[in-house]
Protein backbone atom coordinates (compact mmCIF):
# COMPACT_ATOMS: atom_id res chain seq x y z
CA UNK A 1 0.00 0.00 0.00
CA UNK A 2 1.22 3.56 -0.89
CA UNK A 3 2.26 5.93 1.76
CA UNK A 4 1.27 8.87 2.93
CA UNK A 5 3.80 11.88 4.67
CA UNK A 6 1.89 14.36 6.41
CA UNK A 7 3.64 17.39 8.01
CA UNK A 8 1.66 17.63 11.73
CA UNK A 9 1.93 20.88 13.18
CA UNK A 10 1.53 21.14 17.03
CA UNK A 11 0.89 24.32 18.64
CA UNK A 12 1.16 26.69 22.56
CA UNK A 13 0.83 23.46 25.21
CA UNK A 14 0.90 20.65 22.63
CA UNK A 15 3.77 22.19 21.20
CA UNK A 16 5.90 22.57 24.54
CA UNK A 17 4.13 18.99 25.75
CA UNK A 18 6.18 17.68 22.81
CA UNK A 19 9.00 19.78 22.66
CA UNK A 20 8.73 20.55 18.89
CA UNK A 21 6.33 22.09 16.61
CA UNK A 22 5.76 20.00 14.45
CA UNK A 23 6.44 15.90 13.40
CA UNK A 24 5.93 14.00 10.64
CA UNK A 25 3.64 10.86 10.09
CA UNK A 26 3.66 8.09 7.98
CA UNK A 27 -0.30 6.75 6.87
CA UNK A 28 -1.89 4.18 4.49
CA UNK A 29 -3.41 5.82 1.20
CA UNK A 30 -7.00 7.13 2.01
CA UNK A 31 -6.00 7.53 5.73
CA UNK A 32 -8.44 10.35 7.13
CA UNK A 33 -7.54 13.55 9.31
CA UNK A 34 -8.97 10.99 12.53
CA UNK A 35 -5.94 8.53 11.67
CA UNK A 36 -3.28 11.13 11.46
CA UNK A 37 -5.30 12.33 14.96
CA UNK A 38 -4.52 8.55 16.48
CA UNK A 39 -1.21 8.44 15.32
CA UNK A 40 -0.42 11.37 16.65
CA UNK A 41 -1.98 10.83 19.98
CA UNK A 42 0.13 7.92 20.30
CA UNK A 43 3.17 9.47 20.88
CA UNK A 44 3.97 9.40 24.83
CA UNK A 45 4.22 13.10 24.94
CA UNK A 46 0.18 13.11 24.02
CA UNK A 47 -1.50 12.62 27.07
CA UNK A 48 -3.00 15.92 27.33
CA UNK A 49 -4.39 15.54 23.50
CA UNK A 50 -8.29 14.90 24.05
CA UNK A 51 -9.75 12.45 22.00
CA UNK A 52 -11.18 14.56 19.48
CA UNK A 53 -9.55 18.12 19.10
CA UNK A 54 -10.14 20.70 16.80
CA UNK A 55 -8.41 19.45 13.55
CA UNK A 56 -7.41 22.04 10.61
CA UNK A 57 -6.76 20.23 7.18
CA UNK A 58 -4.24 22.86 5.30
CA UNK A 59 -4.85 25.49 7.11
CA UNK A 60 -8.70 25.38 7.44
CA UNK A 61 -10.82 23.61 9.91
CA UNK A 62 -11.75 20.56 9.06
CA UNK A 63 -13.29 17.12 9.96
CA UNK A 64 -12.06 13.93 11.11
CA UNK A 65 -13.26 12.07 7.85
CA UNK A 66 -11.75 14.38 5.84
CA UNK A 67 -9.57 12.01 3.70
CA UNK A 68 -5.55 13.12 3.28
CA UNK A 69 -3.31 13.42 0.79
CA UNK A 70 0.10 13.03 0.56
CA UNK A 71 1.72 16.33 1.53
CA UNK A 72 -1.54 17.53 3.51
CA UNK A 73 -0.34 19.53 6.53
CA UNK A 74 -2.78 18.78 9.73
CA UNK A 75 -2.92 20.69 12.69
CA UNK A 76 -3.92 20.11 16.26
CA UNK A 77 -5.46 22.77 17.51
CA UNK A 78 -5.42 23.05 20.97
CA UNK A 79 -8.43 25.11 22.57
CA UNK A 80 -7.75 28.78 21.36
CA UNK A 81 -7.82 31.83 23.37
CA UNK A 82 -7.26 34.93 20.71
CA UNK A 83 -8.48 38.06 22.12
CA UNK B 1 3.41 38.45 7.94
CA UNK B 2 -0.11 39.81 5.91
CA UNK B 3 -2.49 41.49 6.75
CA UNK B 4 -4.41 41.24 9.96
CA UNK B 5 -1.64 40.23 12.63
CA UNK B 6 0.90 42.21 13.94
CA UNK B 7 4.25 42.11 16.07
CA UNK B 8 3.93 45.74 17.48
CA UNK B 9 1.50 48.40 18.69
CA UNK B 10 -1.58 48.30 16.87
CA UNK B 11 -2.68 51.97 15.34
CA UNK B 12 -6.02 52.85 16.44
CA UNK B 13 -6.10 55.93 14.66
CA UNK B 14 -5.22 54.10 11.60
CA UNK B 15 -7.40 52.03 11.60
CA UNK B 16 -10.40 54.44 12.32
CA UNK B 17 -9.10 55.82 8.87
CA UNK B 18 -9.28 52.94 7.14
CA UNK B 19 -12.93 52.37 7.37
CA UNK B 20 -13.72 56.02 7.06
CA UNK B 21 -16.27 56.04 4.54
CA UNK B 22 -18.92 58.97 3.20
CA UNK B 23 -22.01 57.16 3.80
CA UNK B 24 -20.70 55.28 6.91
CA UNK B 25 -22.90 57.31 10.12
CA UNK B 26 -21.98 55.05 13.01
CA UNK B 27 -18.11 53.50 13.72
CA UNK B 28 -17.78 50.62 16.78
CA UNK B 29 -14.03 49.93 17.45
CA UNK B 30 -13.69 47.01 19.97
CA UNK B 31 -10.21 46.46 22.04
CA UNK B 32 -9.04 44.08 23.90
CA UNK B 33 -6.62 44.55 26.34
CA UNK B 34 -4.25 42.63 28.96
CA UNK B 35 -5.78 43.37 31.80
CA UNK B 36 -4.38 42.87 35.73
CA UNK B 37 -7.16 42.24 37.87
CA UNK B 38 -6.72 40.29 41.41
CA UNK B 39 -8.32 37.21 40.02
CA UNK B 40 -5.81 37.05 37.38
CA UNK B 41 -2.85 37.11 39.91
CA UNK B 42 0.07 38.87 39.18
CA UNK B 43 0.08 39.04 35.38
CA UNK B 44 2.40 41.19 33.77
CA UNK B 45 2.34 40.82 30.17
CA UNK B 46 0.82 38.26 28.22
CA UNK B 47 2.67 36.04 25.26
CA UNK B 48 0.57 35.66 22.36
CA UNK B 49 1.45 32.67 19.38
CA UNK B 50 -0.81 31.68 16.56
CA UNK B 51 -0.40 29.09 13.59
CA UNK B 52 0.06 32.27 11.88
CA UNK B 53 -0.65 30.71 8.35
CA UNK B 54 -4.18 29.69 9.11
CA UNK B 55 -5.06 32.67 11.39
CA UNK B 56 -4.22 35.10 8.94
CA UNK B 57 -6.76 33.37 6.05
CA UNK B 58 -9.36 32.36 9.20
CA UNK B 59 -9.02 36.35 10.33
CA UNK B 60 -10.39 37.25 6.72
CA UNK B 61 -12.76 35.00 6.07
CA UNK B 62 -14.62 36.10 9.33
CA UNK B 63 -14.65 39.51 8.42
CA UNK B 64 -15.71 38.57 4.90
CA UNK B 65 -18.41 36.70 6.57
CA UNK B 66 -19.33 39.96 8.21
CA UNK B 67 -18.81 41.81 5.03
CA UNK B 68 -21.63 39.74 3.50
CA UNK B 69 -23.77 40.08 6.22
CA UNK B 70 -23.90 43.56 6.74
CA UNK B 71 -23.44 45.22 3.15
CA UNK B 72 -22.10 48.81 3.20
CA UNK B 73 -19.62 48.03 6.49
CA UNK B 74 -16.50 48.09 6.34
CA UNK B 75 -14.08 46.36 8.94
CA UNK B 76 -10.60 45.76 9.77
CA UNK B 77 -8.97 44.10 12.56
CA UNK B 78 -5.32 43.66 13.93
CA UNK B 79 -4.51 41.26 16.62
CA UNK B 80 -0.79 41.52 18.08
CA UNK B 81 1.45 38.89 18.86
CA UNK B 82 4.25 38.12 20.75
CA UNK B 83 4.58 39.80 24.93
CA UNK B 84 1.62 42.17 25.12
CA UNK B 85 2.52 44.05 28.34
CA UNK B 86 -0.59 44.48 30.68
CA UNK B 87 -2.84 47.90 29.52
CA UNK B 88 -2.27 47.44 25.87
CA UNK B 89 -4.38 46.75 23.26
CA UNK B 90 -3.99 42.68 21.77
CA UNK B 91 -6.93 43.01 19.80
CA UNK B 92 -8.61 46.07 18.07
CA UNK B 93 -11.63 45.74 15.31
CA UNK B 94 -13.16 48.79 13.78
CA UNK B 95 -15.99 48.34 12.05
CA UNK B 96 -18.21 51.35 10.58
CA UNK B 97 -21.76 51.47 8.92
CA UNK B 98 -23.94 53.51 7.52
CA UNK B 99 -26.13 53.07 10.83
CA UNK B 100 -25.27 52.14 14.10
CA UNK B 101 -26.93 48.92 14.80
CA UNK B 102 -25.12 47.34 12.03
CA UNK B 103 -21.84 48.87 13.47
CA UNK B 104 -22.56 47.44 16.89
CA UNK B 105 -23.75 44.18 15.26
CA UNK B 106 -20.76 43.51 12.69
CA UNK B 107 -17.97 44.29 15.88
CA UNK B 108 -20.14 42.01 17.69
CA UNK B 109 -19.46 39.44 15.31
CA UNK B 110 -16.01 39.79 14.58
CA UNK B 111 -14.76 39.68 18.02
CA UNK B 112 -17.48 36.47 18.84
CA UNK B 113 -15.88 34.63 15.80
CA UNK B 114 -12.51 35.66 16.72
CA UNK B 115 -12.60 34.39 20.19
CA UNK B 116 -14.02 30.78 18.82
CA UNK B 117 -11.88 30.54 15.65
CA UNK B 118 -8.76 32.20 15.45
CA UNK B 119 -5.87 29.80 16.15
CA UNK B 120 -4.42 31.79 18.86
CA UNK B 121 -2.79 31.12 22.22
CA UNK B 122 -2.02 32.95 25.18
CA UNK B 123 0.69 32.64 27.93
CA UNK B 124 0.34 34.54 31.04
CA UNK B 125 3.69 36.07 32.37
CA UNK B 126 3.67 36.58 35.92
CA UNK B 127 5.08 38.53 38.48
CA UNK B 128 7.14 35.47 40.19
CA UNK B 129 8.87 34.68 36.83
CA UNK B 130 6.52 31.52 36.22
CA UNK B 131 4.37 31.59 32.85
CA UNK B 132 1.22 29.58 32.70
CA UNK B 133 -0.83 28.54 29.15
CA UNK B 134 -5.05 30.28 29.84
CA UNK B 135 -7.14 27.57 29.08
CA UNK B 136 -8.54 28.44 25.79
CA UNK B 137 -12.21 26.98 24.49
CA UNK B 138 -12.23 24.10 21.90
CA UNK B 139 -11.88 26.03 18.66
CA UNK B 140 -14.94 25.97 16.14
CA UNK B 141 -14.72 26.41 12.50
CA UNK B 142 -17.42 28.11 10.68
CA UNK B 143 -20.81 27.45 11.88
CA UNK C 1 -18.87 74.25 29.05
CA UNK C 2 -18.58 71.39 31.07
CA UNK C 3 -17.28 68.25 30.99
CA UNK C 4 -19.23 66.35 28.65
CA UNK C 5 -19.94 69.19 25.61
CA UNK C 6 -17.04 70.58 23.95
CA UNK C 7 -16.91 73.36 20.64
CA UNK C 8 -14.17 71.19 19.12
CA UNK C 9 -13.19 68.23 17.24
CA UNK C 10 -13.05 65.30 19.51
CA UNK C 11 -9.89 64.30 20.95
CA UNK C 12 -10.82 59.75 20.49
CA UNK C 13 -7.20 59.16 21.91
CA UNK C 14 -7.87 61.11 24.97
CA UNK C 15 -11.16 59.29 25.53
CA UNK C 16 -9.54 56.12 25.27
CA UNK C 17 -7.38 56.69 28.08
CA UNK C 18 -9.78 57.89 30.34
CA UNK C 19 -11.47 54.58 30.47
CA UNK C 20 -8.07 52.68 30.70
CA UNK C 21 -8.16 50.46 33.96
CA UNK C 22 -6.26 47.54 34.65
CA UNK C 23 -9.13 45.35 35.47
CA UNK C 24 -11.05 46.35 32.67
CA UNK C 25 -10.19 44.44 29.26
CA UNK C 26 -12.98 45.25 26.60
CA UNK C 27 -13.24 48.65 25.58
CA UNK C 28 -16.00 49.83 22.51
CA UNK C 29 -15.80 53.21 21.35
CA UNK C 30 -18.61 54.15 19.45
CA UNK C 31 -17.70 57.45 16.67
CA UNK C 32 -20.74 59.09 15.69
CA UNK C 33 -19.74 61.23 12.60
CA UNK C 34 -21.66 63.24 10.01
CA UNK C 35 -22.11 61.22 6.92
CA UNK C 36 -22.24 62.88 3.00
CA UNK C 37 -24.65 60.02 1.11
CA UNK C 38 -27.19 60.01 -1.51
CA UNK C 39 -30.08 59.81 0.54
CA UNK C 40 -28.42 62.93 2.77
CA UNK C 41 -28.55 65.05 -0.43
CA UNK C 42 -25.17 67.17 -0.85
CA UNK C 43 -24.95 67.93 3.24
CA UNK C 44 -21.53 69.51 3.77
CA UNK C 45 -21.99 70.02 7.43
CA UNK C 46 -23.97 69.80 10.05
CA UNK C 47 -24.90 72.65 12.83
CA UNK C 48 -25.18 71.27 16.13
CA UNK C 49 -27.06 73.19 18.59
CA UNK C 50 -28.34 72.59 22.41
CA UNK C 51 -30.28 73.78 25.50
CA UNK C 52 -26.12 73.45 27.24
CA UNK C 53 -27.32 74.32 30.61
CA UNK C 54 -29.30 70.93 30.57
CA UNK C 55 -27.72 68.63 27.94
CA UNK C 56 -24.42 68.80 30.48
CA UNK C 57 -26.41 67.04 33.76
CA UNK C 58 -28.92 65.34 31.30
CA UNK C 59 -26.07 63.71 29.57
CA UNK C 60 -23.91 63.00 33.12
CA UNK C 61 -27.48 61.32 33.87
CA UNK C 62 -27.24 58.60 31.24
CA UNK C 63 -23.80 57.95 32.06
CA UNK C 64 -24.47 57.53 36.25
CA UNK C 65 -27.06 55.34 34.92
CA UNK C 66 -25.20 52.83 33.18
CA UNK C 67 -22.75 53.32 35.94
CA UNK C 68 -24.72 52.20 37.82
CA UNK C 69 -25.84 49.11 35.66
CA UNK C 70 -22.56 48.34 34.68
CA UNK C 71 -20.44 48.15 37.80
CA UNK C 72 -17.20 48.64 36.57
CA UNK C 73 -17.47 49.86 34.03
CA UNK C 74 -15.77 53.63 32.68
CA UNK C 75 -17.61 55.28 30.47
CA UNK C 76 -17.03 58.71 29.09
CA UNK C 77 -18.96 61.09 26.02
CA UNK C 78 -17.98 63.65 24.16
CA UNK C 79 -20.88 65.64 22.43
CA UNK C 80 -19.31 68.14 19.63
CA UNK C 81 -21.30 71.35 19.08
CA UNK C 82 -21.42 74.10 16.21
CA UNK C 83 -20.45 73.58 12.61
CA UNK C 84 -19.16 70.26 11.69
CA UNK C 85 -18.18 69.10 8.44
CA UNK C 86 -18.75 65.63 6.73
CA UNK C 87 -16.66 63.28 8.01
CA UNK C 88 -15.73 64.20 11.25
CA UNK C 89 -17.52 62.89 14.58
CA UNK C 90 -19.95 64.36 16.59
CA UNK C 91 -20.02 61.97 18.68
CA UNK C 92 -17.63 59.57 20.71
CA UNK C 93 -18.81 57.19 23.77
CA UNK C 94 -15.81 55.17 24.77
CA UNK C 95 -16.77 52.72 27.55
CA UNK C 96 -14.51 50.00 28.84
CA UNK C 97 -15.75 46.68 31.27
CA UNK C 98 -13.97 43.92 33.06
CA UNK C 99 -15.73 41.68 29.90
CA UNK C 100 -16.96 42.67 26.86
CA UNK C 101 -20.33 41.58 26.82
CA UNK C 102 -20.70 44.66 29.17
CA UNK C 103 -18.59 47.37 27.52
CA UNK C 104 -20.84 46.62 24.56
CA UNK C 105 -23.90 46.23 26.31
CA UNK C 106 -23.25 50.01 28.58
CA UNK C 107 -22.15 51.81 24.93
CA UNK C 108 -25.05 51.06 23.44
CA UNK C 109 -27.39 52.25 26.38
CA UNK C 110 -25.68 55.51 26.27
CA UNK C 111 -25.88 56.18 22.56
CA UNK C 112 -29.36 55.22 22.66
CA UNK C 113 -30.15 57.35 25.83
CA UNK C 114 -28.25 60.09 24.65
CA UNK C 115 -30.30 60.37 21.07
CA UNK C 116 -33.50 59.86 23.04
CA UNK C 117 -32.57 62.26 25.54
CA UNK C 118 -29.95 64.92 24.80
CA UNK C 119 -31.31 68.41 24.12
CA UNK C 120 -29.62 68.82 21.25
CA UNK C 121 -30.52 69.57 17.35
CA UNK C 122 -28.87 69.56 13.92
CA UNK C 123 -29.56 71.39 10.77
CA UNK C 124 -28.23 70.69 7.48
CA UNK C 125 -25.47 72.59 5.80
CA UNK C 126 -26.20 71.63 1.96
CA UNK C 127 -23.60 72.94 -0.39
CA UNK C 128 -26.71 74.84 -2.38
CA UNK C 129 -25.93 77.23 0.71
CA UNK C 130 -29.25 76.30 1.60
CA UNK C 131 -29.87 74.93 5.53
CA UNK C 132 -32.70 72.78 6.97
CA UNK C 133 -33.38 71.24 10.54
CA UNK C 134 -33.30 67.60 10.33
CA UNK C 135 -36.44 66.02 11.62
CA UNK C 136 -36.01 64.61 15.28
CA UNK C 137 -37.78 62.50 17.78
CA UNK C 138 -40.00 63.15 20.14
CA UNK C 139 -37.57 64.05 23.06
CA UNK C 140 -38.39 61.19 26.24
CA UNK C 141 -36.93 61.78 30.07
CA UNK C 142 -35.76 58.93 32.53
CA UNK C 143 -37.86 55.94 31.89
CA UNK D 1 -54.42 86.44 42.74
CA UNK D 2 -50.18 86.82 42.65
CA UNK D 3 -48.39 86.27 39.28
CA UNK D 4 -45.55 84.16 38.32
CA UNK D 5 -43.13 85.15 35.71
CA UNK D 6 -41.94 81.97 34.05
CA UNK D 7 -38.92 82.15 31.85
CA UNK D 8 -39.74 79.87 28.79
CA UNK D 9 -36.45 78.48 26.58
CA UNK D 10 -37.20 78.12 23.09
CA UNK D 11 -34.73 75.95 20.72
CA UNK D 12 -33.66 74.98 17.32
CA UNK D 13 -36.83 75.42 14.90
CA UNK D 14 -39.48 76.71 17.67
CA UNK D 15 -36.49 79.49 18.30
CA UNK D 16 -36.14 80.42 14.95
CA UNK D 17 -40.32 80.05 14.17
CA UNK D 18 -40.35 82.56 17.48
CA UNK D 19 -37.49 84.95 16.50
CA UNK D 20 -36.12 84.57 19.61
CA UNK D 21 -34.35 81.78 22.51
CA UNK D 22 -36.71 82.94 24.68
CA UNK D 23 -39.81 84.77 26.35
CA UNK D 24 -41.33 85.52 30.01
CA UNK D 25 -44.79 84.44 30.58
CA UNK D 26 -46.45 85.73 33.25
CA UNK D 27 -49.06 83.29 34.88
CA UNK D 28 -50.88 82.97 37.67
CA UNK D 29 -50.10 81.30 41.63
CA UNK D 30 -50.58 77.32 40.64
CA UNK D 31 -50.18 77.53 37.40
CA UNK D 32 -48.82 74.21 36.00
CA UNK D 33 -46.07 73.16 33.05
CA UNK D 34 -48.84 72.67 31.02
CA UNK D 35 -50.73 76.24 31.63
CA UNK D 36 -47.05 77.70 30.44
CA UNK D 37 -46.91 76.05 27.21
CA UNK D 38 -50.57 76.60 26.30
CA UNK D 39 -49.42 80.09 26.93
CA UNK D 40 -46.90 79.87 24.46
CA UNK D 41 -48.82 77.85 22.12
CA UNK D 42 -51.24 80.75 21.97
CA UNK D 43 -48.42 83.03 20.28
CA UNK D 44 -48.50 83.73 16.75
CA UNK D 45 -45.43 82.04 15.71
CA UNK D 46 -46.60 79.04 17.88
CA UNK D 47 -47.99 77.09 14.98
CA UNK D 48 -45.24 74.29 14.30
CA UNK D 49 -45.32 73.71 18.70
CA UNK D 50 -47.07 70.11 18.66
CA UNK D 51 -50.16 69.83 21.52
CA UNK D 52 -47.60 67.84 23.69
CA UNK D 53 -43.86 68.31 23.17
CA UNK D 54 -41.60 67.62 25.74
CA UNK D 55 -41.20 69.78 28.41
CA UNK D 56 -38.49 70.32 30.58
CA UNK D 57 -38.53 72.48 34.17
CA UNK D 58 -35.47 73.84 35.56
CA UNK D 59 -33.07 71.58 33.02
CA UNK D 60 -35.38 68.30 33.38
CA UNK D 61 -37.95 66.54 31.85
CA UNK D 62 -40.87 67.17 33.60
CA UNK D 63 -44.30 66.23 32.86
CA UNK D 64 -47.08 68.86 32.29
CA UNK D 65 -49.08 68.13 35.62
CA UNK D 66 -46.03 69.94 37.93
CA UNK D 67 -46.77 72.81 39.50
CA UNK D 68 -44.66 75.65 38.86
CA UNK D 69 -43.05 78.38 41.29
CA UNK D 70 -42.31 81.94 40.25
CA UNK D 71 -38.28 81.95 38.61
CA UNK D 72 -38.48 78.90 37.32
CA UNK D 73 -37.38 77.91 33.90
CA UNK D 74 -39.36 76.05 31.39
CA UNK D 75 -37.85 74.75 27.75
CA UNK D 76 -39.96 73.42 25.11
CA UNK D 77 -38.03 70.71 23.71
CA UNK D 78 -38.53 70.03 19.96
CA UNK D 79 -37.73 66.49 18.77
CA UNK D 80 -34.01 65.89 19.31
CA UNK D 81 -31.44 64.89 16.78
CA UNK D 82 -28.44 64.90 19.01
CA UNK D 83 -25.66 61.77 18.35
Amino acid sequence: MPEMHIRVRLFASYAEAAGADEMTVALPAGATAADCLAAVRAAPWAGRVPPAPALAVNRRYAKGDVVLRDGDEVAVIPPVAGG
Amino acid sequence: MGAWLTDGAIDVAGLLAAVAADGNGGTVVFLGTVRRSAEDGDVEAIEYSAYREMAEPELERIVAEALAQWPGARIVLRHRLGVVPTGEASLVIAASAPHRADAYAASRFVIEETKRRAPIWKKERLASGRARWVEGRPAGGER
